[in-house]
């Protein structure tokens, strides 16, 4: 049995392992980066391209073949204190629509207390109408709807960038209340969002390997097949943390707080906005 | 169940006697406890086990009936309670307990739907009751009734007060929390058929895999029967009937009192705690 | 006591509760009573779900009778066992033992890896003859904790003495931890049920239950 | 109560009376000699009725025949049937009764002669023989202890069908008779199965299964082992012969409009009264069925 | 063991001023698992958590989906090729408000291994999880409802244990941490949390122990 | 709709009927003969239900394949069946139930045992609804059972009963149940033994025994209509078979 040879798309595939231990050794990855370096974050916020005119804001993330998209639409809720933003990721799964998966749930709900973490200004939310007598009890919700155009490994981190670009980039309105049907309209007037210094600039996700090294922003099909253990990190711009999450089911010892700290000070990643 | 077990239960009963060593007509004895937070009770039947949880929160009322707040029960069983049940599909039989359960409270109008209505047509309170079962040994419908209308004797709302347009929700420190205007306390009880003309009260696992057909009865104290559910199976006379609705009765009174006596112990635990000072403790 | 994880020095041999993964130490891997023999090593526990393991004997309720096997059911909700028609004493081709799906059976577990179907017999398939094997007609069934079952078989128990004392009654012992019981009539038969019950929790005091 | 007008209830009781029509629960007798058969059951040794039907007594067996039910197979009909699964070693057959009927390989003709042995590539290409879908007529071998029928086709009659149509009536239609395959003017060919399966083919000599008058041993003989016997294809059949078998069709669904019994004196009959409408059509209008129907009886 | 019909189960209770937290958690397994589900080499492992009002939610699906990482470092899944692992975490009593989750996801863990170490799944060993907050600027461990609502930020931490009875080895697996904290917040917070692991291991130790031996009483 | 209009104190209803009268029935018996094995069409006053009975045939899933015949019965309703234009299909757990009642009822009076592995579908299709669905189901799968010429012990006849203070009214329409509480008796053959009885709304303990009765006198008379409709349709067969 002469030894079989296969092109190098179909190794990865049939031994993920091997594969990725041989970029290992030479201390680079399957896709070219080095282990602490991420990919490029590009953001194309929806004012400048048009992207979706009739959203109040929306924005495009892309970070080597992943891309995320993010449209902010608004609506009224009459009940008090609901007023917010409240997102929602879907995953594009070629087509084929059906309940939403685990991945995309999960998602959701680590994007909903991102949210909930960076402490947006509610005064945002409340509406005031300019003469009226009683104060307005509506209150305005922003519904996020995140699309992962095409997903190439965890995308929590592009999730996050995108929704981020795409609050800087709404323009809410302001409303008056129309004579005939006294219902709330909004006038032509827009304002921007007060978005806190704390809103989260960054999520970064860092994998680590069994031996304990630690791998900026993992991606592609053969980093996922091969890393189970991963770190995702919110930091705001002063360099608070709003969010830790880690999972490191089998690493042969440990994590240690030496590990940790070298991860923390990875954390936050250059944005460039196109 | 192999057939030797299925014979073996057959021919206990045939000679009047089952398994558990109860009498056929005897239920099994009902173990009630009330949890810590308001609307928890906790039912135990034999082996059977399970946990209702009544909670509320402010809705908009539905637009053709702007003056009624909304009830809701789930029943859903999961693996927990055993695996032949799937924590996703409903079988037949969870089916006949959702319906059951629906009839017997929801449809006989146990909670007052009015004395939801905040403001009509803007607000009012949702209640919801959710079933959790634990363990199953049969009897899941009686269980279920009673754990559902005690959660619900037990639960006590927030109150509320209108100012201009706006209704505030009072925390339960700032005003004494409301109860719920339960009308009647419906009680169900099943009867399950064996071949040869056996009849037997509340039946366990083994008993309800065996029986071929069964009869449930909701009755509360006041003598209503608030649903009635034969289908089938062994023919039985008018006569028959009644007795069977009267010894419902009996078990709806036994029961009934059995439910108000632990929430009047449960009442006087709580209100001795928030007293605020150590009442004098007389052990009479 | 021994918990998960925790490690363990033997020259004995390893048995059940201890697994040696490759280049490492032996490792506990269930929780229970650390048994020491000279030959073998293992953790005793009282679980209750069984995993089949060679030369176990066990009682099985058929589940489904296929053209040249059954399938029988170690306990409920738990993967069917292959049981061949012929595995039976004086099965020939021709004449088949006749069991249907509900029956009960008495057998052993002859062939358990984890990678194919498991398979039992009912017979001595050395000696040919059915050594208590075969079908378990009447009486009933009993479902106890698998260590509280080994030791019925293996080392016997005051209890099982103080009722046969007392009646005339017939036992299959499953290390599955299904135990068949038949006495003259059903009353003592769900009487011994409820002794032998009872006796797993009540340890020794167990016996003066008897009637 | 339900105003059903006095006066002709005196003549269906008198019908009744005649026919010995039972309905469900209706006591048939108490004395204890007779044999119950189909439709009745005993309680404490009194015989009832299960079905609504008419009481056969036959020496001593007595059984109710319902007005209405599926095909109950009998060793040794001529029925057709439509291949629904192929399974190992076996075919299922649709015969219309309450079970689907089996066709085992080993009691079919294969090709290459009656006495070949089945071999194990046979099984492999049981499609290449009959698959899904197929039509074939056969006959009741043995039926099975829960009713259900095996079939077999190793005679030459019998096989799969071709260059025909296939229409279905209730099986209590068909009167059970000596033959049921019979040759029509027109050159046509029609097999009655018992189970009120009907197949209607053009006739030819060429027919594996053809009724056997003209046909000599020795063709047989050749005939049988080439693959001939199970090709799908349908010879050409010139358009006179494809209006004749609609008609044909027609005839016997006019039959079952008016509820008469079919047989082959009927259905000549009722042929020869539908010559007058030209069209095969125009004998879906169901006065034209009745008035046909109602001028075949008049000749009989 | 409070639950019969389950091969394993368990109920964790934290006892914490202003309500306590009671989860109860029954494992069903190795049984039959559907074709569908069916893994060649490993048990299928099913986790399921209920809230105690209302039906699952997203929010149960996050405790799911780190319950799940968790135990997926312990439970020996090749020792039962094709076959399924049964878990479902009910929670009684979440106590704690419908926005913190922290209690309930802690709970759902500890829960799930007493359940499994009960049921004699192979484990290669357990996971503890602990509860932290920082109140002020200062870490409390086992924070009550009020302390809960007034924290800047709240911390699940969870360990796995091994390396028997003498000297226990314990390595982060877990750490869910959510508000505004500072990086040496964190790594304080994290020792913390092994010393608090150390306790509780000791009463889930003491725990298992004592159901093993009470189910051994028959000997 | 006060009280006063539903039953007045001479003793009319709404409809000019007694308080022991039932409404009109009208039974179709092999109305489907095409697409059925057994059919037939039961109209009790302005309710109407349709039977189609297939079987016993080939079981379509192997899991329903046992010693009996399984009996599988669905019930559909029409959207145009009540006089409001229901916008949803009325709650299918109702029906779901429904079925499922209907099926334990069946298999006690077919010999399902006569037709071992083999599976005997009834679909019921509700036209209108006017009062009394489940015993209009209930007669017209007996009518169609029969149709099929599947064996059965006996007629299963079903009639409702509602109660007006104590007097109990035969048969109540869509307007009498919707006002009062109703119960619905289901008698196996000929005896005063009653097999199904389904009551949804509160009704006093003492109040019940009167309805019984008089749903047992409601399902013979019904027994009986349904026997002659079956006689006269045999006549009308064995007559046009006899010439």
């Amino acid at each position: 049995m002469e030894p079989r040879s296969f092109p190098p798309d179909v190794f990865a595939r049939l031994a993920p392992e091997i594969y990725f231990e041989r970029f290992l050794e030479q201390g680079s990855r399957p896709t070219g980066r080095k282990f602490t370096e991420f990919r490029p974050l590009l953001v194309q916020q929806g004012r400048q391209s048009e992207l979706a005119p009739s959203a109040l804001g929306s924005a495009v993330v892309r970070a080597g073949q992943a891309t995320v998209i993010c449209g902010i639409s608004g609506g009224l809720t009459d009940f008090e204190n609901e007023g917010g933003v409240y997102a929602n990721v879907e995953i594009h799964r070629g087509g084929r629509s059906g309940a939403p998966t685990a991945e995309e749930m999960v998602l959701t709900r680590r994007t909903h207390e991102l949210i909930l973490a960076a402490q947006i200004d509610p005064s945002n939310f409340k509406i005031d109408i300019p003469d009226s007598i009683e104060p307005c009890r509506k209150e305005l919700v922003l519904n996020a709807s995140i699309r992962v155009l095409s997903r190439t490994g965890p995308c929590l981190d592009l999730v996050w960038a995108a929704l981020v670009a795409a609050l800087n980039d709404t323009r809410i309105p302001l409303f008056a209340e129309d004579e005939r049907t006294h219902n709330i309209i909004p006038t032509c007037e827009r304002k921007p969002l007060v978005l806190p210094e704390t809103l989260v600039s960054s999520v970064s996700t860092f994998g680590l390997l069994k031996s304990g090294e630690v791998l900026a922003d993992p991606d592609g099909p053969t980093e996922e097949a091969c890393i189970s253990n991963y770190v995702n990190v919110a930091k705001t711009d002063n360099g608070l943390l709003t969010k830790f999450s880690l999972l490191c089911t089998d690493t042969t010892d440990g994590v240690d707080a030496e590990k940790i700290g070298e991860i923390l000070s990875l954390a936050g990643r250059p944005v460039s906005t196109v | 169940m192999s057939s030797i077990e299925q014979a073996f239960v057959q021919s206990l009963l045939e000679d009047q006697k089952r398994v558990s060593g109860r009498r056929l007509n005897e239920a099994r004895k009902l173990e009630l406890a009330f949890g810590g937070s308001y609307g928890h009770v906790e039912v135990k039947m034999g082996r059977t086990r399970l946990v209702a949880q009544v909670s509320s929160q402010v809705a908009k009322p539905r637009d053709d009936r702007p003056f009624e707040g909304l009830f809701l029960i789930t029943t859903d069983v999961s693996s927990m309670a055993s695996p032949r049940f799937e924590n996703g599909r409903q079988t037949v039989d969870e089916l006949m307990v959702t319906r059951l359960i629906e009839k017997a409270i929801r449809r006989s109008n146990a909670l007052d739907l009015e004395s939801l209505c905040i403001v009509a047509g803007q607000s009012c309170w949702m209640v919801r009751a959710d079933v959790h079962y634990l363990e199953y040994d049969g009897g899941f419908i009686d269980a279920s009734c009673i754990a559902v209308i005690a959660a619900l004797l037990h639960f006590r709302r927030p109150d509320t007060s209108i100012d201009g347009s706006r209704t505030i929700v009072h925390t339960l420190d700032e005003r004494p929390p409301v109860p719920l205007s339960v009308l009647h306390v419906p009680i169900c009880v099943s009867w399950s058929f064996f071949d040869n003309d056996i009849i037997v009260v509340d039946a366990d696992e083994a008993e309800q895999d065996l029986r071929i057909g069964s009869m449930t009865i909701t009755i509360n104290k006041d003598r209503d029967i608030c649903q009635f559910t034969k289908a089938g199976k062994i023919p039985l006379s008018s006569q028959q009937i009644i007795e069977c609705c009267e010894q419902a009765h009996g078990r709806a009174r036994e029961i009934t009192d059995l439910i108000h006596e632990k929430l009047k112990q449960d009442f006087e635990k709580r209100n001795r705690g928030n007293m605020g000072f150590d009442l004098a403790e007389n052990d009479r | 006591m021994l918990l998960p994880g925790d490690k363990i020095v033997a020259e004995q041999r390893l048995g059940p509760g201890i697994i040696a993964p490759p280049l490492e130490e032996p490792r506990v891997v269930l929780a229970g009573e650390d048994s020491w023999s000279d030959k073998v090593v293992f953790i005793n526990t009282n679980t209750k779900r069984y995993t089949p393991a060679n030369r176990d004997y066990v009682v099985g309720v058929i589940s489904q009778r296929l053209a040249d096997v059954y399938r029988v059911r170690l306990q409920e909700y738990s993967k069917p066992v292959r049981l061949s028609h012929l595995a039976f004493q004086g099965a020939t081709k021709k004449n088949k033992p006749n069991l249907n799906a509900g029956d009960v059976v008495y057998g052993r577990i002859t062939h358990c890896d984890k990678d194919t179907e498991v398979e039992m017999e009912c017979v001595d398939s050395s000696s040919g003859k059915a050594m208590g094997f075969g079908q378990l007609k009447e009486g009933s069934i009993i479902s106890v904790g698998l260590g509280y079952a080994r030791k019925l078989l293996f080392d016997g128990h005051p209890v099982l003495d103080a009722i046969g004392a007392k009646h005339q009654y017939e036992l299959a012992i499953g290390m599955n931890g299904r135990i068949w019981v038949k006495a003259n009539d059903d009353k003592t038969t769900l009487a011994i049920r409820n002794w032998i019950k009872e006796a797993e929790t009540k340890g020794a005091q167990a016996v003066n239950l008897v009637k | 109560m339900s105003s059903s007008d006095s006066e002709n209830e005196s003549d269906v009781e008198m019908i009744l009376e005649k026919a010995g029509l039972v309905t469900p629960g209706e006591m048939i007798t108490d004395d204890t000699i007779w044999m119950r058969g189909h439709g009745t059951y005993a309680a404490d040794n009194v015989t009832y009725s299960a079905v609504a039907g008419t009481i056969e007594r036959v020496n001593k067996l007595l059984s109710v025949r319902p007005l209405r039910g599926r095909y109950i197979p009998v060793i040794g009909d001529h029925v057709v049937g439509r291949i629904t699964e192929v399974g190992n070693r076996r075919w299922k057959v649709d015969i219309g009764a309450s079970q689907d009927a089996v066709l085992m390989l080993g009691s079919v003709n294969l090709p290459g002669g009656i006495l070949r042995r089945k071999s194990d590539d046979d099984e492999l290409q049981m499609r290449e023989f009959l698959k899904e879908g197929d039509l074939l007529n056969a006959e009741i071998q043995t039926l099975y202890a829960d009713g259900a029928a095996a079939l077999h086709t190793r005679s030459l009659r019998y096989g799969k069908l071709r260059n025909g149509l296939f229409v279905q009536v209730p099986a209590s239609l068909v009167l059970r008779l000596r033959t049921q395959v019979y040759r029509l003017e027109g050159g046509i060919e029609m097999i009655l199965g018992i189970n009120g399966y009907i197949w209607i083919r053009k006739a030819t000599s060429t027919n594996a299964n053809a009724a056997p008058m003209d046909v000599s041993i020795n063709r047989l003989e050749q005939e049988s082992n080439s693959m001939e016997i199970y090709k799908d294809e349908n010879d050409p059949i010139p358009p006179s012969t494809r209006q004749t078998i609609s008609r044909y069709a027609n005839c016997i669904q006019a039959l079952v409009y008016n509820e008469v019994g079919i047989n082959e004196a009927r259905l000549r009959a009722v042929y020869e009264a539908s010559v007058v409408y030209t069209d095969a059509g125009e004998l879906l209008d169901n006065t034209v069925k009745t008035d046909i129907v109602k001028q075949a009886m008049a000749t009989l | 063991m409070p639950l019969h019909n389950s091969d394993g189960s368990a109920e964790w209770i934290a006892g914490h001023n202003g309500g306590d937290t009671r989860i109860i958690c029954s494992v069903n397994g190795p049984i039959e698992v559907k074709t569908r589900d069916e893994l060649p080499t490993m048990a299928t492992l099913e986790l399921v958590v209920r809230p105690v009002v209302g039906l699952p939610t997203i929010r149960e699906t996050l405790l799911q989906d780190c319950t799940y990482g968790c135990l997926r470092s312990i439970v020996l899944r090749t020792q039962l090729p094709r076959s399924l692992i049964q878990i479902v975490v009910q929670v009684l009593d979440a106590g704690e408000p419908v926005e913190y989750t922290v209690y309930e996801l802690v709970g759902a863990i500890n829960s799930s291994v007493l359940a499994l170490a009960n049921a004699g799944i192979p484990l290669s060993g357990l996971v503890v999880a602990v509860c932290l907050a920082i109140v002020e600027g200062e870490i409390v461990l086992n924070p009550g409802v009020d302390q809960l609502k007034k924290s800047q930020s709240t911390h699940a931490v969870a360990y796995k244990v091994d390396n028997g009875p003498e000297e226990v080895r314990f390595r982060l697996v877990m750490c869910e941490s959510t508000g505004l904290f500072t990086q040496n917040e964190l790594l304080q917070v994290l020792e913390t949390a092994e010393d608090a692991a150390r306790e509780e291991n000791k009463k889930m130790r003491s725990m298992i122990e004592q159901q093993v031996a009470e189910s051994l009483a028959f000997a | 709709m006060s009280r006063f209009e539903i039953y007045s104190p001479e003793g009319l209803r709404a409809d000019g009927r007694r308080w022991n009268e039932l409404r009109h029935i009208k039974c179709g018996i092999n109305t489907h003969s095409k697409s059925a094995d057994g059919s037939a069409v039961v109209e009790m006053g302005a309710s109407k239900v349709v039977c189609i009975v297939q079987g016993p045939q080939e079981p379509e899933t192997r899991s329903r394949v046992r010693e009996k015949a399984t009996l599988s019965v669905s019930v559909t309703v029409a959207p145009f069946s009540t006089t409001e234009r229901s916008k949803h299909v009325t709650n299918d757990r109702r029906l779901q139930e429904m079925s499922a009642n209907l099926q334990n009822l069946f298999e006690e009076a077919v010999l399902t045992h006569l037709h071992p592995r083999t599976e005997i579908v009834c679909s019921l299709t509700v036209i209108a609804q006017d009062g009394g669905l489940l015993s209009c189901c209930i007669n017209a799968m007996t009518l169609a059972l029969i149709d099929a010429g599947l064996p059965m012990y006996e007629y299963v006849s079903a009639c409702s009963v509602a109660l007006f203070d104590q007097t109990p009214l035969l048969d109540p329409n869509n307007v009498e149940e919707t006002e009062l509480a109703s119960v619905t008796v289901g008698i196996v053959g000929e005896t005063d033994k009653i097999s199904l009885l389904i009551l949804e709304r509160r009704l006093g303990l003492d109040r019940l025994p009167p309805a019984l009765e008089l749903g047992v006198e409601g399902c013979k008379v019904l027994r009986q209509v349904m026997d002659k409709e079956v006689r006269r349709h045999g006549a009308m067969r064995l007559a046009s078979r006899a010439e």
